[in-house]
């Protein structure tokens, strides 16, 4: 009665869906606050010259991309902590390693679903020239490693004291590379660092990619089940 | 041939923080028996349900699930739990969401009609339940959706922390048809409650726990 | 003072050890002659390099107890408690890189704090020692801690290279690292054999510092459980 | 003028590492103190 690998992925999938679909005040809460950053930086932005403004956007939009990202790590599990449901699903033969991935693609999906429309915003409003393949392959791949990391750090975090404030202080120095290289390399492209770097930094953050996603499929198990 | 055990305990002992809460308990569960788990409150009876469910590790001793350990996936496929407060339910979702996705974890893949019937025997048939958030269930009706995910599984164990808290005359009457027929059918069951007169007809052995 | 044998033989070991710091500090800071280019100021890096290259080696102490207290599952094993006091003392050399870093970022480049690759990746470290030992600090002691402080720890060992090749990298655009560990300074003669002497004796006081202080964490532990199974009536 | 940057950075050094060696020490002898405390404890209460 042992399920495939891909059937229980496909279950909690499935399921996470209808639960996100079930509770939209979580992730319609963090696009009312990416549109505060959008108009906070509106104020302030002014008439920069040019290659100023470019830096200051790019700033905006991987600094208002963190923090949808922690809102939605943190609030990953909170369906099945409500009705203490994370005990049936330990209880039951998951696959807790399809689980996680099964987090991580709905925590990527709907952190994108707020920072893409996000960028076409600031596209449309402040003519940030970010309407490239590149910018949105770094984007991407920020996004992706981020929640890999995001949802290990969130069930982690679950039974610990104090978690609003434990977890952004365990997430922002683990993230430090990833914002790196994603704002570098978003500089390669519009000649604030040299080109020859693009593809370093592309490597760097795909590199982190593999590794936040390899360590938190691995160490999944490690945390779940017997505690 | 003496079947093998559905379940299989020995020398258990857990202690939480330096308090012992039971030591060396051994004990052995075959197809058809339903166990009544007694004991005065916090004596660890549902400490010993979270361990047999595999949810906690114990300090020492065995436990085996039809000869498999107890926190492995095959031995998880035998046992259905029932958490005592909390009923482990999607609070946002509704009475059929919840039951499909569980159905689906154990690879039952019920369909809607087999749920619908499953609500419609514990009495949660009507139209408001099948549309609305479980979150607007009184715990009793929360009680009946976490048993019925549990009769819809139809896994040979159950593991019951105080099935009946909450459940009204009705409530009572369908769960004892339902363990009584699990108990036909050969399933076994550890069940974790106070009012024992109810269900004294269905036990077949018991278990004390002391202080 | 009822310290037993054990303990007095274990500080009488640190104290030989501290006085031979004291020792090669002393005459690193004065006697060695002065290195061509930057005259005085670069004897810094007798304490400098040292004190980094341990709070990296706590970061490696550190991943290998959490890979042991994952693979390992007894219980009475506490690679948990010697990985917290990795961590510790990791945060205290951490602390101590920054500190003498911009001692000798003042002089040098005439302000207390720069971007250096180094010094930002020591910088990030030092958060990480910090973020570990608060996830410790703020969960119920038990399995699941063990775990979670164990995943805690592999994930900064991970982390620790990617942090200084993308920093590196970042740093290089603006300023060449005029001073690293192979080094530019010309390393030859006393210059050479003072920096390895204060070298291995800083990783030696590391090493004796975790191994006190874990042993401190034991013995807390064991008083912790004597006490409440005294009160326990056991 | 740099040579107060010098023996800033080695005092700085060495009273870091006297002052954890002495945080451990006193620790571990207050452990020592509070446990054989315990023990004495321990024997009355098997004597009584």
């Amino acid at each position: 009665m042992k399920q495939t690998f891909f059937q229980q992925l496909r279950s909690h999938f499935k399921h996470g869906l209808s639960a996100e679909l079930a509770e939209p005040q979580r992730w319609v809460g963090s696009f009312l606050f990416a549109l505060t950053i959008l108009f906070l930086f509106a104020f302030a932005l002014g008439d920069l010259e040019e290659k100023m403004k470019v830096q200051v956007l790019t700033a905006e939009f991987f600094l208002c991309s963190f923090f949808v990202l922690q809102i939605t790590h943190l609030r990953i599990f909170a369906a099945e902590e409500e009705d203490k449901a994370v005990d049936i699903i330990q209880s039951y033969p998951t696959v807790m390693s399809t689980y996680y991935i099964a987090k991580v693609l709905l925590a990527i999906l709907f952190s994108a679903l707020i920072i893409f429309p996000f960028l076409g915003l600031m596209i449309l409003l402040h003519g940030f020239p970010a309407l490239t393949g590149k910018f949105a392959l770094i984007a991407a791949l920020s996004v992706v490693s981020l929640s890999a990391l995001g949802v290990l750090l969130s069930w982690m975090t679950q039974k610990a004291f104090g978690r609003e404030l434990l977890f952004p202080l365990l997430y922002f120095p683990l993230a430090v590379p990833v914002l790196l290289s994603a704002v570098q390399a978003s500089f390669c492209l519009w000649g604030l660092a040299p080109e020859a770097m693009f593809l370093k930094w592309l490597s760097l953050l795909s590199g982190l990619c593999v590794i936040y996603f390899t360590l938190g499929f691995l160490l999944f198990d490690e945390i779940t089940g017997w505690e | 041939m003496i079947e093998n055990p559905m379940l299989k305990v020995d020398q258990l002992s857990f202690s939480f923080q330096h308090k012992q809460l039971f030591e060396s308990l051994s004990f052995e569960l075959k197809p058809g028996d339903i166990l009544h788990l007694k004991g005065p409150n916090g004596c660890g009876k549902s400490t010993l349900l979270s361990i047999l469910a595999g949810l906690r590790k114990p300090s020492s001793g065995q436990v085996r699930i039809k000869s498999s350990a107890a926190n492995s996936i095959e031995a998880r496929s035998f046992i259905e739990y029932l958490p005592p407060e909390k009923s482990g339910l999607f609070l946002k979702m509704t009475a059929r969401q919840n039951l499909s996705f569980w159905s689906s974890l154990k690879d039952r893949q019920s369909a809607t009609g087999e749920i619908d019937r499953c609500l419609r025997n514990w009495g949660l048939g009507s139209a408001f339940i099948k549309y609305f958030p479980t979150q607007r269930f009184s715990t009793g009706m929360k009680r009946r959706l976490a048993l019925a995910r549990i009769s819809l599984s139809q896994s040979p164990c159950f593991l019951l922390d105080e099935p009946l808290n909450g459940l009204d005359e009705e409530g009572v009457h369908l769960f004892k048809n339902m363990l009584e027929q699990h108990r036909n059918n050969g399933g076994s069951a550890i069940v974790v409650s106070h009012e024992s007169q109810i269900l004294k007809t269905l036990f077949t052995d018991q278990l004390t726990l002391h202080l | 003072m009822n310290l037993t044998k054990k303990d007095k033989k274990a500080f009488f070991l640190g104290a030989g050890v501290f006085a031979a710091l004291v020792l090669v500090w002393t005459s690193a800071a004065w006697l060695v002659p002065a290195e061509a280019f930057q005259g005085e100021v670069y004897r810094i890096l007798y304490i400098h390099v040292p004190s980094a290259s341990c709070a990296f080696l706590c970061a490696s102490l550190l991943f290998g107890f959490s890979i042991a207290s994952l693979v390992k599952k007894s219980p009475q094993a506490q690679f948990g408690l010697w990985a917290r006091a990795s961590a510790e003392i990791g945060l205290f050399f951490t602390v101590l890189t920054l500190a003498t870093g911009s001692l000798w970022g003042k002089p040098t480049w005439g302000t207390w704090w720069t971007w250096d690759a180094r010094l930002t990746t020591t910088f990030v470290l030092a958060l990480l020692y910090g973020a570990y030992l608060l996830l410790e600090s703020s969960m119920p002691a038990g399995i699941l801690r063990q775990k979670v402080c164990a995943v805690m720890g592999v994930l900064i060992f991970a982390d620790v290279p990617i942090i200084y090749k993308s920093v590196t990298w970042w740093r290089t655009l603006h300023q060449p690292p005029t001073l690293n560990f192979a080094g530019s300074v010309p390393m030859d003669g006393p210059i050479l054999r003072t920096l390895i002497f204060s070298l291995v004796l800083c990783v030696a006081s590391c090493l004796w510092f975790v191994w006190q202080r874990s042993a401190n964490l034991r013995l807390r532990l064991l008083f912790e459980d004597q006490s409440f199974r005294q009160w326990r009536g056991v | 003028m740099t040579n107060t940057y010098i023996t800033a950075a080695f005092t700085l050094g060495l009273l870091a590492f006297l002052g954890l060696a002495l945080w451990l020490f006193l620790q571990r002898s207050r452990l020592r103190i509070l446990i054989k405390t315990l023990q004495e404890e321990e024997g009355e209460r098997k004597d009584a």
